[in-house]
């Protein structure tokens, strides 16, 4: 066998690959499903009904889109420059503790209208810190980033460990292992009331739209892909690789530490370790399904926390193991990637 | 009271470092093995945890112990496998491919353990391995208890790291092995066929990645939960790194991290808070970042590491 | 005629819409030394990767002393007893010489190497042949010439009965080429039967028995080596006779481009030492080398890619300050690239991002950080016309251009600007003869024009046609100039050999 | 009366002996028909206040749960949810008219528990495994190294914090570490200590749940938490529709059958027993208080 590469990939294809992953991933999970002994077909019907059946479940939903998007976009813009960050999740954390710190009464003190765009800032600035290191060690070494980015998430957290259990601890948290919370007027503003939905969602929805419109039609985002796709060819026509992949860097590992801001600020209020349920590691997975386009990392990321939301609902409901919801998400991915190979190959012989 | 020097003349210090770097141990060497092939394999994480499941289940159904292990290695090389298959044939990216099947395998057992397992108050058990008394060194005074007090997966282990160093140093595999990881290309037009050395390296690996697995539910202890792997399998990523590819020092890496590990909890006794227990849980991870700036200069890094080889393609 | 080592029979294969190779047939005798010939992607290295089972043939088949071959089996074809010696080496560089001689000649279910019979053997195959090298050195640690050894040993280590050569001498110095014939000579002599390829006619001429001609993929003619000459099978390999453009005499004006004593070091390692030469607006200088010598990077210095760590660059008079790419490009420095699927053009972009991407800080391709797609399309669509580029419009993506035509497109982007300096490495790699003509003809015009040019190639047919003068780089170092009317290929080959006084 | 719809979100799956004790009485209050129950499990920070929510829309009356991770959104959702009564085992105290509270307060038997304990240890150096200093982990150990103190006042103790709730062999190195330091007596806040104890051939008391059938030869002695009194008191509440925004930690008490001390003879030295046996009587009748003491053991 063997696998040639399309000249042009028709549009059918295109647009039927990702539906037809999609597709293979719910028929295997629906395997799975049966093999709890539930109806596969109410199953499925349960998980919409719990991504989408309610309000309390539409908000649900969106909220867990918030981190998804920012985390999905940091994970496609570093991999659109051929930039391996799998370090969101570290830069997540970073991004959390410098905004729960700076927001907390330990902290600034301003008025909310001017802090809150301050508290952004920091936990962006926190994250995009974090993902220059690695980055540094490539530029200036060599080193391969995929694994040094990796490596940091688990000192990040241990970090984050290590200062909520020492000079950032809520003291007021009765022992509990948790950071000084922000002030209740800096968390962010509901989109509805009484649900946890924020406006964390727009800005994530608004920056993915500025980075299409960076990506598309800015010089910075022409010389971003071409450091990309060929570095040596770029930098024979002079973009200065260097410069041009630390601010992708910069803009990647922000994104990143945006998440965690925006999830202190919006929804929990204060950082432990458990913050995230591995929202750096599945901006890897909404990144691939949406190709790297950051208007497909919207629908990607909705998509993913629809699954998760959805089948987590499912499984109060139907008594299905909630694990089947990562299960869909894991298998999603997988059949995605060789569904987008198999638009773009031909398979020979 | 003892001193935090005198932890390490403690023979339960030793014991308990040997206890904690056997499933690393397994770990590491089964990246290794995969990365030595040039394909890095972040479903580690997963594979490690379906292991310590698919282990623990054979020997609650009645199996041995032994049985367990067999079992484990063998679910461990069917996701090795699907890894291969993803990102050799296909060439998918390696990263996020990994990533994926550490997704897949870990909700893959979880998901599984609770079908399969009834939910109960307390975690069912099994009867894990026992240290294993080897005749006059168990009697040594203090290497005895130290050093040969261990159950039989930990020895396996140790062996198995000075078997796998010398298969890929002495013999046609093993420099096959490397030649693959090196230059696929290079390797075809010796007759080696670098798809299948791939293949096989990823799921030969994979299959000792489930080892470490359950390792951890089969004698470190008797049950399985959920996130029991605890970020083990990044370490061994880390470790291969800190090895550079080399699975002798692989195994002092393993060790090495232990003896953190162990030392801290014991230390945490004796000084009590002084150093925050975190910092030397990090060391490891900065150890190795360290070791790849070292690396980089002297390009020991298995060349086609992550490098898709496509037949017939330039 | 001799027994038959090889028979290729009806061979065809496809790469998507194009035919590499067509219907080819063909025969090796036993002790018989076989030159291939052909343009690049003529097809040549195709039919050998299919020979050895690299790829796999759309239909046809192999044989091998008489027994077919399976198809896609390099395993297979070693054990027929064929070698093959890859025109890019297939060398581990990380690995010793004994481990890449020796990987994959033992059953893989041994429990142990045999290296002490194996570096017996390979003592006494350097011995018989005479092709000396270090079996415990890494590989990665030896010249260009003593890996081209280690890739024949490997073959001869497997016993190889059938010896194939993609180009062995495109890295090679004169001296060392002539020694690998003389090798390859015995080896006939001794029963091996040989098939070579290469570009170069007076090598094939020399060394071969037979020369056989591939042209579009097709065996288009065969020849005894005695019975034809250099002309003959230029025009074969071409398909027709193709005149090359003339150089007119002309008076050159101010000196444009000029190195004084420039050295560029590398890693410790010196890549150019004390480099001096000029350039005048309206001459043509060119530097003359075999790869390997500094080339490359003499190209990258006046690309404006690497500095010099000691002496000065001037351009137009002015020392160069500052080395970057975009600078040049401002300067009016037109750069043609050696590599250019590595350093000419992004596949994965459209033509149009291609062509600006190099002047993208230009106000007309880009304002407030905004891309100008209008006039970048325009400017594309500008070089596809005047430069017949084929294959698609200014939104096509670049990889799919073959490469004459992204010659063409990167040509194209250089000179629609009349550029006052052009900086041309190797310009007609890799193009048929109609492209050589027409990028000869356009080099011919910048310099009627005024534009300063320096020309870098291996091709000495190129630097006698189109250079005023010509210099010679050997380890990095340059010999003076001479005028290109004293250049005779004697005089060439020794000052590309470093034997600059005999050569004066 | 009609059967009350209780809901419970488990953070840790239910074979968490903590978790297992709320599922227990849960399970056990549906087989004597007074309740309906649903629950979820293995439930992060993230998804738990969801789940809340979603329980609380399904026409749930009470939700048991856990709010130690998500302390103030848990009381947020109760505000938004005035018709449903939380029970949430926390470090804080109640919230609202429906957000109650209970703490786990074995205390008692593990200060029993300590006492039969004092005696049995040959170095008179007592380990303990605890997950995080939290007022209720500290107010067990603390409870427990007083009952040694009064039978044994030249003892020793040492502790260990594996810094998260449930991560068995985490518990079980701890415990090694702590055998290696010289304990001989293990008193287990956390599953995975035991087998500790068991490897190393010495003695130990389990918390919460009966280690004992798992570890025959091993733990003498537990201390006991039941859930269901709290529970009952918060069942009641909710159907008479009473303010169940209070802390129901009280009934952990002994006296209400919230904590006791489940002990084999056999293992203990029997004349430990009488004394003990007194001090357990006066603790069910009032006359003697066990120390309640949050700060952070050392
Ligand atoms: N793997 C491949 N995929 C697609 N096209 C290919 C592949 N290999 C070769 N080709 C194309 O087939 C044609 C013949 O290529 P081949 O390498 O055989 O030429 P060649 O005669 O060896 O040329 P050269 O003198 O440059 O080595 C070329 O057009 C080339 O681009
Ligand atoms: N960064 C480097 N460090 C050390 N040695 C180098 C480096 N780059 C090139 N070299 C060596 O320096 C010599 C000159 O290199 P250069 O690339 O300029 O030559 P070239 O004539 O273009 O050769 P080629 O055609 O093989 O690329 C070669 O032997 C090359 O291997
Ligand atoms: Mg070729
Ligand atoms: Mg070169």
């Amino acid at each position: 066998m063997r696998l040639e590469r399309r000249a042009h990939v028709p549009l059918s294809l295109a647009i039927a690959a990702p539906i037809g992953a999609v597709v293979a991933a719910l028929i295997l999970a629906g395997l799975l499903i049966a093999l709890a002994g539930v109806p596969v077909f109410e199953a499925y019907r349960r998980m919409l009904i719990g991504a989408f059946g309610s309000r309390l479940s539409i908000s649900e939903t969106l909220t867990r889109t918030t981190p998804l998007i920012l985390t999905g976009l940091a994970a496609a813009v570093a991999f659109r420059s051929r930039v391996w960050n799998i370090g969101a999740e570290g830069q997540f954390y970073l991004g959390a503790l410098a905004t729960a710190a700076l927001g907390s009464k330990l902290g600034l003190h301003l008025a909310p209208l001017v802090e809150i765009p301050i508290l952004m800032l920091a936990g962006a600035l926190a994250g995009a810190l974090l993902l220059l290191v690695p980055l540094g060690l490539r530029l200036k070494f060599g080193v391969d980033e995929v694994v040094t980015t990796l490596l940091l998430n688990f000192v990040a957290v241990l970090f984050v460990s290590m200062m909520i259990e020492g000079p950032l601890k809520d003291p007021l948290a009765f022992g509990w292992p948790q950071s000084v919370p922000i002030l209740a007027d800096m968390a962010l503003p509901k989109l509805l009331p009484r649900s946890r939905l924020h406006i964390g969602l727009l800005v994530a929805i608004g920056l993915a739209l500025v980075l299409y419109f960076i990506q598309s039609r800015t010089r910075f985002g022409l010389e971003a892909r071409a450091a990309g796709l060929n570095p040596q060819a770029a930098r024979f026509a002079g973009v200065p690789i260097g410069s041009i992949l630390v601010r992708v860097a910069l803009i990647s590992g922000g994104l990143a530490g945006l998440a965690g801001a925006i999830e202190v600020l919006g929804v929990k209020g204060y950082v432990t370790t458990d913050l995230s349920p591995g929202f750096g590691y599945t901006g890897v997975v909404v990144a691939m399904l949406a190709g790297l386009n950051p208007i497909g990392v919207i629908v990607a990321a909705l998509f993913v926390a629809t699954m998760f939301v959805g089948a987590d609902g499912m499984s109060r409901a139907m008594g299905v193991p909630s694990f089947i919801a990562d299960v869909i998400v894991a298998l999603s991915l997988l059949t995605m990637l060789v569904a987008l190979l198999l638009a773009n190959y031909r398979v020979r012989r | 009271m003892m001193d935090a020097l005198d932890i390490f003349a403690t023979a339960g210090l030793w014991a308990a470092v040997l206890r904690i770097a056997t499933p690393l141990i397994f770990g590491t060497l089964g990246a290794l093995v995969c990365e030595r092939a040039g394909v890095l394999n972040l479903g580690i994480e997963g594979i490690m945890t379906f292991g310590a499941m698919v282990g623990w289940l054979t020997v609650y159904h009645g199996g041995d112990l032994w049985l367990g292990l067999a079992a484990a290695a063998l679910a461990g090389a069917a996701f090795g496998l699907l890894h291969a298959l993803l990102t050799v044939p296909l060439g998918l990216s390696q990263h996020v491919t990994g990533l994926g099947i550490t997704l897949f395998a870990s909700s893959l057992s979880y998901y599984i353990f609770r079908l399969v397992v009834p939910v109960s108050g307390t975690p069912p058990t099994i009867e894990p391995f026992q240290p294993l008394r080897i005749p006059y060194l168990s009697d040594l005074p203090f290497l005895g208890e130290a050093v040969f007090a261990q159950t039989a997966p930990t020895y396996v282990a140790i062996l198995l790291a000075f078997l796998i160093a010398l298969a890929l140093q002495k013999t046609p595999l093993g420099l096959a092995v490397r030649i693959v990881g090196e230059n696929p290309h290079a390797a075809e037009a010796q007759g080696i066929d670098p798809i299948r050395v791939r293949i096989a390296s990823v799921v030969f690996g994979s299959a000792l990645m489930a080892l470490g697995g359950a390792f951890l539910t089969l004698a470190a202890f008797n049950s399985f939960f959920p996130t029991m792997v605890q970020g083990r399998g990044w370490v061994c990523i880390a470790l291969v790194v800190f090895a550079s590819w080399r699975p002798e020092r692989a195994l002092l890496g393993a060790l090495l991290f232990a003896l953190f590990d162990a030392y801290q909890l014991r230390l945490s006794h004796v000084v009590g808070k002084a150093v925050p227990y975190q910092v030397f849980l990090m060391i490891p991870y900065l150890l190795s970042i360290a070791a790849l700036l070292v690396m980089a200069r002297r390009a020991r890094v298995p060349q086609a590491l992550m490098q898709p080889f496509r037949r017939g393609e330039r | 005629m001799s027994a038959r080592a090889l028979e290729l029979n009806g061979i065809t294969k496809r790469f998507g819409a194009l035919v590499a190779n067509d219907d080819v047939t063909l025969t090796l005798g036993q002790g018989e030394l076989l030159a291939l010939l052909g343009e690049n992607g003529a097809g040549k290295t195709t039919l050998m990767n299919i020979l050895f089972g690299h790829y796999t043939a759309d239909s046809g088949s192999v044989a091998a002393f008489g027994r077919t071959l399976p198809p896609g089996k390099p395993r297979a074809a070693i054990e027929a007893g064929i070698g093959m010696v890859h025109q890019h080496f297939a060398l581990a560089a990380n690995l010793s010489v004994i481990e890449n001689v020796i990987a994959g000649t033992e059953r893989l279910g041994a429990l142990a190497l045999n290296k002490r019979a194996a570096r017996v053997k390979l003592a006494a195959l350097s011995e018989r042949f005479g092709l000396t090298v270090d079996p415990d050195a890494r590989v990665g640690d030896l010249s260009v010439g003593e890996r081209q050894r280690v890739e024949i040993l490997k073959s001869l280590y497997r016993d190889a009965r059938v010896l194939i050569l993609d180009e062995p001498t495109a890295v090679l110095t004169h001296q060392e080429a002539e020694r690998l014939y003389r090798t390859l000579r015995g080896m006939a002599e001794q029963g091996l039967s040989i098939i070579f390829i290469s570009h170069k006619l007076h090598e094939v001429l020399a060394a071969a028995d037979r020369v056989v001609v591939l042209r579009g993929g097709k065996v288009v003619a065969e020849r005894k080596a005695g019975d034809t000459n250099r002309e003959e099978l230029a025009e074969l390999m071409v398909g027709r006779r193709v005149a090359r453009p003339h150089r007119d005499a002309q008076t050159p004006g101010a000196v444009a481009l000029k190195a004084d004593r420039v050295s560029v070091m590398s890693g410790g390692a010196s890549l150019l030492s004390d480099v001096s030469f000029e350039v005048r607006a309206g001459e043509t200088l060119g530097v003359i080398g075999v790869s390997g010598n500094g080339q490359s990077t003499l190209g990258r210095l006046v690309s404006g890619l690497v500095s010099p760590s000691s002496g000065s660059l001037d351009l137009f008079g002015h020392p160069v300050a500052q080395f970057s790419p975009r600078g040049f490009v401002e300067m009016g420095v037109g750069r043609i690239p050696e590599d250019r699927n590595a350093d000419g053009a992004i596949g994965e972009m459209t033509i149009w991002e291609n062509a600006v991407l190099e002047r993208i800080g230009e106000k007309r391709f880009s304002s407030g950080g905004l891309v100008r797609r209008g006039p970048a399309r325009a400017f594309a669509a500008e070089i596809i016309r005047r430069f017949d580029v084929r294959g698609g419009g200014p939104d096509t993506a670049t990889r799919l251009l073959s490469g004459g035509n992204m010659q063409k497109l990167i040509l194209g982007r250089n000179l629609i600007t009349a550029p006052k300096i052009l900086v041309a490495a190797q310009p007609t790699r890799g193009l048929d003869e109609g492209a050589v003509a027409a990028v000869h003809a356009e080099i011919l015009a910048a310099r009627r024009a005024g534009t300063a040019v320096l020309l870098i190639s291996e091709d000495l047919d190129e630097v006698v046609a189109l250079a005023d003068r010509v210099q010679a780089i050997v380890k990095g170092r340059l010999s003076p100039p001479i005028p290109v009317s004293d250049a005779d290929p004697r005089r060439l080959g020794l000052m590309m050999a470093g034997a600059w006084d005999e050569a004066a | 009366a009609e059967k009350l719809k209780v809901a419970g979100i488990h953070a840790s799956p239910v074979e968490n002996a903590w978790n297992s004790r709320l599922h227990e009485a849960l399970l056990a209050a549906a087989k004597d028909g007074v309740i309906e129950y649903t629950f979820s499990e293995g439930v992060s920070g993230t998804d738990y206040p969801r789940a809340m929510r979603e329980y609380a829309e399904a026409g749930n009356k009470l939700i048991v749960g856990e709010s130690y991770a998500v302390e103030t959104e848990a009381r947020q959702v109760a505000a938004d949810y005035p018709g449903t009564a939380f029970l949430m085992g926390s470090s804080g105290g109640p919230a609202g008219d429906n957000f109650g509270t209970f703490g786990t307060w074995n205390h008692e038997a593990a200060y029993l528990a300590g006492m039969l304990a004092g005696p049995m240890s040959k170095t008179g150096t007592f380990g303990t495994v605890g997950a995080i200093p939290i007022p209720e982990v500290n107010i067990l150990i603390n409870a427990f190294r007083a009952g040694v103190k009064e039978t044994r006042p030249d003892a020793k103790f040492l502790v260990g914090f594996i810094g998260t709730f449930f991560d068995p062999p985490k518990a079980r190195e701890s415990g090694l570490a702590q055998i290696d330091a010289g304990a001989d007596i293990l008193f287990g806040e956390r599953i995975g200590t035991a087998d500790a104890a068991k490897e190393k051939g010495i003695k130990s008391i389990g918390s919460l749940i009966d280690y004992t059938p798992r570890y025959p030869e091993t733990v003498f002695a537990n201390a006991m938490w039941y859930f269901r009194p709290i529970l009952d008191a918060a069942i009641k509440d909710t159907q008479a529709g009473a303010k169940t925004g209070k802390d129901y930690s009280p009934f952990s008490y002994m006296k209400e059958g919230g904590n006791d001390i489940v002990f084999t003879e056999s293992m203990v030295i029997a004349d430990t027993i009488p004394a003990m046996q007194a001090k357990r009587e006066a603790i069910k009748a009032g006359t003697f208080t066990v120390p309640v003491d949050p700060s952070e053991p050392t």
